[in-house]
């Protein structure tokens, strides 16, 4: 029996063919996972459905990259830079081609991945009344209280083909301990129909086991465990590295017009093999300026009996 | 900079904004100008106010380093709750977030804010980012503020789509179209403060920000717009909230334009 | 400006008021605040209504003592040796008197909690149906999906007045640590208007924001902190003590007859001023035994940067 | 136990209940006899079985002792997820979980379960604790087994009241009132196994366990049981079966009466 542990591109040919539904980036401005984004970008998967509540620039590469055909979020954009000038491309000119936007808010979209998870067809909501989100959109259905007749917004379960998660570490079932900021992490996970763990360290069962509280998911939903340090960056991943401020702007500024984006795509994924070849291009000593200065460990906690 | 003054708008923007933070509040936190505001609240007249973050964050005491995102690393280490989105943005619904603040890139008469299409949504001039949490904020928070740059293609008669819902048409449209948040308190501008009238909810120039003229304020609005008749300069940041500014953001990352 | 910290009595006296709803046994069959729900009786409260999933023996425990008129629950009885006598007694014969109950599902249960917490009027489910838990209930509405038709259930959310929680530790604010299954603990405290948090350890605010994840739910809900050490017993709490299971059999056999509830009641809860008088009656050695024979630390986890 | 016996009829059940797990299979555990079963299977033909626990717990392997309660310490320690009940209540709904076991008071000819009232809701004879999580487990597992004492006055024609759905009053009424989960696959009692007709989903005697003959099971029935041509001795645990259940309860506490 072939095991779960896998690399990025093995993981990436198997479980993100074209077409399929995709969420990345469930934890917001953290745990990104840019290095399978990439892997996604170098196998040149097409009509990609990406789900994200923000996705900060990863949804952006991806659109310009030609992957995606949809997306469904509440924010595409760089969150210390500005506007995502791929996705500005995409929606205001059709280019690379066109991209059908369904509009979430950050609350929407986590309840519509709630409701997947709970095997709800949806869950009302008071958001978004009265706002432009609503008309003509799959994602909600108005609807009203039975007792006040008070409107309400019926927010549509999704369930994602797959969800792409960046967690600190993992034991090669996927048994994976993640911390900090979890945005939709766990929710989206549970509603996707499999989970790619992404993760710093793969380690023992036993280090897993000992702390089931910090377990994001059941490792029942997970179908591939890579492990990939730095898999993450230029978003911080707690514990591990800090975030490259400096790579969102330059990003930003590469990606102005579209001759300046391919440039980009071609020498930090297209011309790149993996994930290594990738840091091998960053300038010298910046994964160590981004490594923790200080270590801030979490109190004790037993399980005994 | 103002030549003739030792702040910039950005320092008088945060400082009007922590003015707006009540002691003991749950304020949803935004990034840029508003955690800045949420610092110098709590620094100042509101040292049990509790910031919420939507990436999955609750924090009593602000971050003590400069952020770039809600998520930064050190947003993490000491906040007081580290949890799923879901459960701040059910606070919210429940009624027990005070207070938001959010930005926008275009807002109307009634405090409606876009932050999606500018232009039609089949072939929008330009595709802002979207509502991230703020049309949730807008929809659901006790009041929230709007804080943005004051020019007259931002601030509009009409905007071209309502992302986060501030009053509607006015009057009581958030109560006929069934959002539980009261609505916007006001906008903070670089050029001043609107206000909105109870009654019919169309903003008001409350206060124009000091080297500013009423006058200015009305030419960068392209609506005709009503000047409080107890319009007054904005109070300029003290000494000690522009400290706080300055410790929290050094370099003026976010306040020095 | 009095503090959030405060003995039981004070706790119960302040916040537990006569013919408020209140959550206990959110857990599950451990961290049960039985000595929360011992001062509840010492205090003589009338016309609760008690909500809880299931409360092994404390929910019957509360009604023999006359305190509640009203259960919202999935299951009240004896988790290790069988019915609840006192719960049979209120519904088959009014004795001590009266008793609506409010048939829930676990499922059902945690779904209206939820609700509650997510400020949601009601969450949509296909359990029960079909079920005589749904005709005549308030807790639950008959729908059916807008698209195809399907039958559904609505559950109404609920908002108790107050939840009582115990966990392992907490700071004088209420931020705690709590560790094992979960049960409804964080859905039912932020349902809830307030929270009564029961602590093994107060520790200091350091010790608890070293580790946010593990944080409950947010102090803003915490109205007061209650030092009770055991004040589990006997049911269990991870890495402080186990159940103590010959304590439901004994309580099982001696609620068999009102007389015998009675006089177990004045042995255990009347007669006893608080909960170290409590624990001086129990035989020597009991405590020592259910200490933890071994510790079992979770890996250790960075939150530094 | 029965004099001839070297096994209690408890223990046939755990062996019975135990061979319905599948390699793989995600599986809704309950207390007593289902736990034995769980851990019997994982350590005979279904190594891959994963359990799950409504109080928040999943464990791929049985705990190390036996539990009173599914709270108890030793089956949070070595768990592989200690959660929220509702995330694996949500998982059941999805149809994630193929397998659960409940049990119940009385039970009638469509399997349906009773654990509620006795007599009337009103003025019940009998007020039983409840569902817990067998009504969710009945409504929404692939399949399910319900574990019985199989005495007359708890096989009743018609419960007084349904707590767990089995197949309602047969045909398809499951699909009628919209229950995703495909209803119960086997009542195993003290004396026998009771499959269901797939077409009008009665209950029908597949197996009596050794010592019991069908007439006898049918007595304890209080409706006219069907018995299937089929019908068989059980097949009684085999020595390593035994020798897990006793493993795992060495003092009897659950399989000996």
């Amino acid at each position: 029996m072939m095991g779960k542990v896998m690399t990025m591109a093995q993981a990436i040919g198997r479980f993100v063919p074209d077409g399929c539904s995709v969420l990345m980036g469930a934890a917001l401005e953290s745990l990104i996972p840019f290095a399978a984004g990439h892997e996604i970008i170098r196998q040149r998967r097409r009509n990609l459905t990406l789900i994200g509540p923000i996705s900060d620039i990863l949804f952006d590469q991806l659109i310009g990259a030609g992957c995606a055909s949809r997306v469904i979020a509440a924010w595409v954009g760089n969150v210390s830079a500005g506007l995502a000038h791929n996705y500005r491309r995409a929606a205001e000119a059709n280019t690379p081609h066109r991209l059908d936007i369904e509009d979430h808010s950050n609350f929407t979209l986590s309840l519509a991945l709630l409701a997947g998870g709970l095997g709800a067809p949806f869950i009302p909501t008071k958001t978004l009344l009265g706002t432009d989100l609503l008309p003509g959109s799959q994602s909600f259905q108005l609807s009203s209280e039975p007792d006040t007749g008070a409107p309400l917004v019926h927010v549509q379960a999704i369930t994602p083909d797959v969800a792409i998660l960046q967690v600190q570490r993992s034991d090669r079932e996927g048994n994976a301990h993640c911390w900090g900021n979890l945005g939709v992490s766990e929710e989206g996970g549970l509603a996707s129909r499999g989970v790619i763990i992404v993760a710093e360290e793969v380690v023992s069962r036993e280090m897993i086991l000992s702390d089931p509280n910090r377990v994001l998911l059941p490792s029942a939903k997970v179908v591939a465990v890579v492990h990939e340090p730095w898999g993450a960056h230029p978003s911080p991943v707690q514990g591990f590295y800090g975030r490259d401020h400096g790579f969102y702007e330059q990003y930003h500024l590469a990606s102005r017009t579209s001759e300046g984006f391919e440039q980009w795509l071609k020498g930090w994924v297209l011309d790149v093999e993996d994930r290594t070849g990738y840091l091998a291009r960053l300038p010298k000593d910046r994964l160590n300026q981004l490594k923790p200065s200080q270590r801030r460990l979490a109190a004790p906690v037993d399980y005994g009996y | 900079m103002n030549q003739k003054l030792t702040y910039t708008m950005q320092e008088v923007m945060v400082a009007v904004a922590a003015r707006q933070i009540r002691d003991g509040e749950l304020v949803f936190v935004g990034m840029r100008l508003p955690l800045l505001a949420f610092a110098v609240a709590k620094r100042m007249h509101a040292p049990r106010a509790v910031g919420l973050f939507e990436c999955g964050l609750m924090r009593d005491e602000p971050a003590p380093e400069l952020l770039y995102t809600m998520s930064d690393p050190p947003n993490i280490a000491g906040a007081i709750w580290s949890t799923r989105m879901i459960n701040l943005m059910g606070m919210l619904q429940q009624g027990a977030v005070q207070l938001g603040m959010i930005g926008g890139a275009e807002v109307d008469r009634f405090g409606n804010v876009n932050t999606s299409y500018i232009g039609s949504r089949q072939r929008p001039t330009v595709k802002l980012p979207g509502s991230g949490g703020a049309a949730d904020i807008a929809s659901l928070a006790g009041r929230f503020l709007i804080i943005m740059q004051h020019e007259r293609r931002r601030f509009k008669e009409r905007v071209d789509y309502i992302t986060s819902p501030g009053f509607g048409e006015g009057g009581d449209w958030r109560r006929h179209v069934g959002l539980p948040g009261r609505g916007p308190a006001a906008i903070i501008t670089t050029l001043g403060t609107l206000s909105f009238d109870p009654e019919t909810k169309e903003a008001i120039l409350a206060s124009h920000h000091p080297g500013v003229t009423p006058d200015e304020v009305c030419r960068q609005t392209a609506w005709p717009l009503r000047v409080s008749p107890a319009v007054h300069e904005t109070a300029p940041p003290t000494d000690e909230e522009l400290a706080i500014i300055r410790h929290c953001d050094p370099d003026g990352f976010w306040t020095r334009p």
